[in-house]
């Protein structure tokens, strides 16, 4: 029968296997799950299962411009920014100066797909909790974002719209009128879901006081992106190390604040994402305030990508925190070594930290509140 | 007490907002895409299949290149210099044939980056997303409108035009050789002749021949190696194993070399018949010693092949062991090979299955773990030794 | 009694059986109806025709096809009984349910006291499937039942004394009989739920209650998906999974009925004499237990769900002092009017 | 085990009707198995989602194999997953079928070639339906899928010899 693990003299444990297939592990995640009742009393991540090879990949393809369909893959649910993180570290590592357009439209692509990979992770969490519909609401919402990334790249889900120099294609004509129209209709969606989930008395019962992260903890971890922010930390690369053009947009950075429960628990991490939303919407509106309407996104786009022995780290801030790429090039035509710092694998490793001494339920609460994708922890 | 009404109210007034959200929803109009009766109209640029559009295709090989996945797979064949093949509809003059030109989409990652570099524009996305299948075979699509006997007969063409253009080079190369060994006096090293494959493909190697087999269906573009290594010993020259049926070989002794007699494995492709090899000599140089081809397979037929060898120099005349077997098997990972390669051993000659690197998962294998490798029916003239003519 | 003879007894106890089957098809296939139009979807549409409606069909001839898995390690007889024990149990319960003026299994006296004694035994079966299975998520799953069920059964019994102190009576036939006319205030019904304030509470009550007795949102802990993978049905398959599912939705119904017949008068016509008769009788008294069902699917397509403290919490916090004074209060009431 | 181990050896007029209704049975509610491996999953979720809508055509999410009819096999399957995959589909109960989505599980998909850890193929542990190829493939792309399984299904038969489309591959008893 069931095997009930009893240590000396304490109190008899369970261990249980929750994944890698279970519903709310968010892919082939294993926890390792050692419960007294249902208390867990420890935790430990097991990850591998979705290892993809991404650094033998971008050293074995054919030159640097193929590796970026594979960065696509690293974090599937926000393709856009894996791939603007790739581009900027290659174009510092060459010195290529990007025409005007392009920068603004990658910064918009760069935005929308920060509010398309938000609204995934806040479905998925109202999942995990049960609330069904609400998932339903914002995947509806999601679909209009892909539907603007299908007619410019082509693509749905992994678009390779993002080329070191500039972009694959120009953007549809429609593009501007599209977003301009989806920024207007998302707003008042917004407020749906505040009402329906995020101010639901049981969705705060839920979340309030619950995988308390204190701020100097989640520093210890090397935390970053909304789990970083989420504990009151204020730390966007966006603003305090701007990359491509952020610097010239006005747009807050939302952090928790403790509103219904203490600092840096899962609702608090919840509601950064929520409001991250409403900021990349004002960054998207003046993007395209300002977005020159005429330009040729290839014009710097080197024929074939020439390096000299060298190497770059350049970090940017994708929805799940700082993505980092670390390039050694040499004067072949493929990268000697690459390296991806995942935001995803460092936030992960907080989960034991947080979650001893909660319940069953909420460990599946926390593991949704930090949002891993898990493309990008095994890569 | 205060408090905790309050606290009561609270949920009961966020639950009542959240019903009358999703009550309204209930009355509300769907969203939904009625998939089989209603299609979306997808935008112009979307990505779902591959296609090449092979009228315009003029075989340069770009598209493969570009390719992160390695999924496209082309092979061409010279075309003749009084052929016209016609000019793509961008104004490019055709100048090869596309005897094969295989996209696998069960491995393509649909990132568009073929499509950049194609000169005429010829392979593009189109937005056709309904072809799932219940085999996977069926994914690997196949572009190429040649028919396998036009492959068969514009590849022969090309190689007489080629062995023509070898020979002759070979001509030239025998006598600047001799003169030029003539004054140094320089010890020849035998290096025997080196198989060359079909064309494009293979490459020399002494005493081997890494060809890449003709419209090799089993392993899309990288086998290497597929042909075996035909050891022609004097006196007996085994075919290839496997299917190969054979085909006319013809084995040219090189000359100065050549101690044993080449034996010539030949195998006659399916309609052939056992065509007795030939083995020229090169020019000048020798006599020939009959060798003896044989080839393993049932169903092959022996050619008897013969060989000519310079009575006293040759050390070694590398048999040419060629068998390009219509449908010879190969498995992928251990690709038998058709082609022998002529090593010239002294004694005797085995056909030695070659290796080739074989694609793990056989991609487009029809059988898994076997892949069919079609060969057209090639010949690979020996490469003269230059040093060795005389001694 | 020859078999002849007993055959018209057989009939009559098996009609509760055609309507349950009758229900459960149609309840499931309303339930995806009302989860896709809440989700801006729609729902079943391709089977059977119009708007899916064969779709539960489908999915019963499916399940009887489906291979019967009993896990090497599992208790073997425990494991097959189960899913019996919990149908068995819904079905019994339906005996003293007055389906309309004509038709009433039994009409015992105590067929309030005999209802819920009957309903617990759910709890027991829910307990031996969680067990049996030998998986611990079963385990977990029926841990959380068992606890959930017995404790809300308290609320529930609190919130149905207060109607039967009114009533004055444990036959669910006289409780549906003395709410007939329709001269509350000059124009409502006679239904008890417009007698008395505090029956009203008693109702919001009793619907807690029996949300938490059905295991349906917010208070679907043990078969969680999100968290426990099925809860107790985990090993289950096939035709045994099914008859959880089949109990499962005739344990709503059951629960609804016996609201419809405690606070919404039963098989009493909502306009008086106006359709009134055995037959309508019978449309009343579904269309309001299935008023109620559709209240419980809106709720569960709408509120995420309660942890297992939270919810023992609710229970016993808040559900049963809440009840107890509501009882007292009716009481009063009772004696003052 | 069930009814579709072709016990009987020649059909008839009962057989044949009994036939067809099983299968439509089978072919109108199929369960898929909620598990996601990778980027495919994403799309699997949006095929569930109100735009494209699964519920239409009866198939339903089901948490646990037992009661699974079929797996859709979203992503790259790695080695270490191959076990757990394998396993899963030995919990699933007959009949019970696999959908191959993507290129990943259709075979390595862009990792086929230096992917050391990547499974060139989910039909090496399993027996594969249909494949459905795409990187990932669009919503309508799986739900097309969902119709070439109906496809199959409905020339299933429980009589012994009698023609069948798809893969040979037969299904392995447990």
């Amino acid at each position: 029968m069931i095997e009930i693990v009893q240590k000396g003299k304490s109190r008899p444990e369970m261990v249980i296997n929750m994944g890698p297939q279970h519903p709310s592990t968010h892919g082939v995640l294993r926890l390792e799950v050692t419960l007294d009742g249902e208390l867990v009393t420890h935790v430990r991540p097991h990850i591998g299962y979705l290892h993809r090879c991404f650094e033998k990949y971008g050293e074995s393809v054919g030159d640097y411009g193929m590796v970026t369909p594979f960065t696509d893959r690293m974090d599937y649910v926000s393709a856009m920014n894996q791939e603007h993180g790739y581009v900027i570290a290659m174009e510092r590592l060459l010195d290529i100066e990007v025409p005007e357009r392009v920068e603004y439209i990658r910064v918009i692509m760069a935005e929308l797909q920060r509010i398309a990979s938000h609204l995934l992770a806040v479905g998925t969490f109202g999942l995990d909790l049960g609330a069904f519909t609400p998932f339903l609401y914002v995947f509806t919402e999601r679909e209009k974002i892909l539907d603007i990334f299908e007619k410019s790249s082509g693509a749905r889900l992994l678009y390779n719209y993002m080329c070191i120099g500039g972009l694959m294609r120009d953007v549809d004509d429609d593009f501007k009128k599209d977003t301009e129209e989806f920024v207007r209709t998302f707003r008042p969606k917004i407020t749906e879901l505040q009402n329906l989930l995020t101010y639901n008395s049981i969705f705060i019962k839920r979340t309030a006081h619950i995988g308390v992260l204190p701020p100097k903890v989640a520093l210890n971890y090397a935390a970053s992106g909304p789990v970083l922010r989420g504990s009151g930390v204020k730390w966007d690369l966006r603003k305090n190390n701007p990359y491509s053009i952020y610097d010239r947009f006005d747009f807050d950075i939302p952090v928790g604040e403790g509103e219904v429960g203490t600092l840096g628990d899962c609702w608090d991490r919840y509601i950064v994402r929520v409001l991250e939303m409403e900021e990349s919407c004002k960054i998207i509106e003046q993007a395209l305030e300002a977005m020159p309407d005429e330009g040729d996104v290839q014009q710097n786009v080197p024929k074939r990508v020439r390096t000299k022995p060298g190497e770059i780290y350049a970090r940017t801030e994708t929805p799940r925190g700082e993505l980092g790429y670390y390039i050694i090039s040499d004067t072949s035509a493929k990268p000697y070594r690459i390296k991806a710092r995942a935001p995803s694998f460092v936030n992960l490793s907080l989960l034991p930290a947080i979650s001893r001494g909660s319940l069953m339920s909420d460990l599946v609460a926390i593991v949704g509140s930090i949002d891993i994708v898990l493309g990008e922890v095994d890569r | 007490m205060v408090h905790s009404f309050k606290q009561g109210w609270q949920t009961l007034k966020s639950i009542f907002t959240g019903m009358g959200i999703t009550i309204r929803h209930f009355f509300g109009p769907s969203v939904t895409l009625q998939y089989p009766d209603e299609r979306d109209v997808l935008p112009k640029l979307a990505r779902s299949k591959l296609f090449v559009n092979i009228d315009d295709c003029i075989g340069c090989n770009l598209c493969a290149r570009a390719c992160p996945v390695n999924c496209i797979d082309i092979e061409t064949v010279k075309a003749g210099a009084d052929v016209d093949l016609g000019k793509t509809s961008n104004g490019s003059q055709k100048r090869l044939w596309i005897s094969r030109f295989v996209i696998d989409m069960a491995k393509c990652m649909y990132c568009d980056l073929c499509t950049y570099p194609c000169p005429t524009d010829c392979i593009y996305m189109v937005q056709e997303y309904e072809y799932s299948d219940f085999n996977r075979d069926n994914l690997v699509y196949k572009f190429s409108n040649l028919t396998p006997e036009k492959i068969a007969e514009v590849k022969e063409t090309a190689r007489i035009e080629a062995e023509e253009a070898e020979k002759k080079k070979a001509e030239e190369a025998a006598a600047k050789a001799a003169r030029a060994s003539k004054a140094s006096d320089s010890r020849p090293s035998s290096v025997p002749g080196a198989a060359r494959g079909i064309p494009g493909s293979a490459k020399g190697i002494p005493g081997k021949a890494k060809g890449i087999p003709g419209a090799s269906k089993g392993v899309p573009g990288k086998a290497q190696g597929i042909p075996g290594a035909a050891k022609s010993i004097p006196g007996k020259a085994k075919g290839i194993p496997g299917a190969a049926k054979g085909v006319p070989g013809k084995a040219k002794s090189i000359p100065g070399t050549a101690k044993g007699v080449p034996g010539a494995a030949k195998s006659v492709p399916t309609a052939a018949k056992g065509v007795p090899g030939k083995a020229k000599g090169v020019p000048g140089a020798a006599k020939g010693v009959p060798g003896k081809a044989k080839s393993v397979p049932t169903a092959a037929k022996n050619v008897p092949g013969k060989a000519k060898s310079i009575p006293g120099t040759a050390k070694g005349v590398p048999g040419k062991a060629k068998s390009v077997p219509t449908s010879a098997k190969s498995v992928p990972g251990k690709a038998k090979s058709v082609p022998g390669t002529a090593k010239s051993v002294p004694g005797k000659a085995k056909g030695v299955p070659g290796k080739a690197k074989g694609v793990p998962g056989g991609g487009a294998a029809k059988v898994p773990g076997k892949s069919t490798a079609k060969q057209v029916p090639g010949k690979k003239p020996p490469k003269e030794n230059k040093d060795n003519n005389t001694d | 009694m020859t078999w002849l003879e007993s055959l018209p007894l057989a009939v009559f106890v098996m009609i509760p059986l055609v309507i349950i089957l009758i229900y459960a098809l149609f309840a499931i296939w309303m339930e995806r109806k009302v989860a896709g139009f809440i989700q801006d979807r729609l729902g079943p549409m391709r089977v059977g025709g119009w708007h899916g409606w064969a779709q539960s069909f489908a999915d019963l001839l499916k399940l009887i096809q489906k291979e019967d898995i009993i896990p090497a390690e599992a208790s073997k007889f425990l494991f097959r009984f189960a899913p019996f024990l919990m149908f068995a149990a819904s079905y019994a319960a339906f005996a003293v349910i007055p389906f309309s003026s004509a038709y009433m299994g039994s009409n015992i006296d105590i067929g309030v006291f005999y209802l819920l004694a009957i309903t617990s035994l759910l709890t027991i079966s829910v307990i031996m499937a969680g067990w049996a299975s030998n998986n611990k998520w079963s385990l977990l799953g029926a841990m959380r039942t068992a606890a959930q069920m017995v404790s809300y059964e308290v609320p529930t019994i609190m919130a149905v004394l207060s109607v039967i102190i009114v009533a004055g009576s444990l036959n669910l036939m006289t409780v549906t009989e003395m709410q007939s006319g329709n001269d509350t205030l000059g124009f409502l019904p006679n239904w008890l739920i417009f007698q008395n304030p505090f029956l009203l509470v008693a109702f919001v009550i009793f619907f807690i209650s029996i949300l938490a007795e059905s295991h349906r949102v917010p208070f679907d802990l043990p078969e969680s998906e999100s968290e426990l993978v099925a809860g107790f049905q985990t090993e289950y398959s096939g035709m045994r999974w099914a008859m959880f599912m089949l109990a499962e939705y005739a344990d709503m119904l059951l629960l609804s009925l016996l609201g419809a017949v405690l606070f919404f008068g039963g098989w009493n016509s909502p306009f008086g004499g106006f359709m009134d008769g055995p037959i309508w009788g019978f449309f009343w008294f579904m269309f309001k237990g299935m008023i109620l069902v559709f209240v419980m699917m809106w709720i569960r397509w709408t509120l995420p769900r309660y942890r297992v403290d939270q919810l023992m919490y609710l229970c016993w916090s808040i559900l049963i002092p809440l009840s107890f004074i509501n009882f007292v209060l009716i009481a009063l009431w009772e004696m003052l009017f | 085990m069930g009814l579709l181990d072709k016990k009987y050896h020649d059909s008839n007029i009962i057989i044949v009707n009994l036939e067809s209704a099983l299968n439509w049975a089978r072919k109108s509610s199929l369960w898929y198995e909620q598990f996601g491996l990778a980027c495919c999953a994403i799309e699997m979720m949006a095929t569930a989602a109100s735009r494209y809508d699964f519920d239409r055509f009866g198939i339903i999410p089901r948490s646990s194999p037992r009661q699974a009819d079929v797996m859709i096999v979203a992503g790259t399957v790695t080695m270490k997953m191959a076990s757990r995959i394998h396993k899963l589909y030995e919990q699933m109960s007959e009949p019970r079928y696999v959908i191959s989505m993507g290129s990943c599980s259709n075979c390595g998909g862009p990792y086929w070639e230096h992917g050391y850890h990547v499974l060139k193929g989910v039909d090496k542990v399993i027996p594969v339906d249909v494949y459905v190829p795409g990187c990932p493939p669009r919503p309508e792309a799986l739900l097309e899928g969902f119709l070439k399984l109906q496809e199959k299904i409905m020339n299933e038969s429980l009589v012994e010899e009698k023609p069948k489309i798809g893969n040979t591959i037969e299904k392995k008893e447990t």
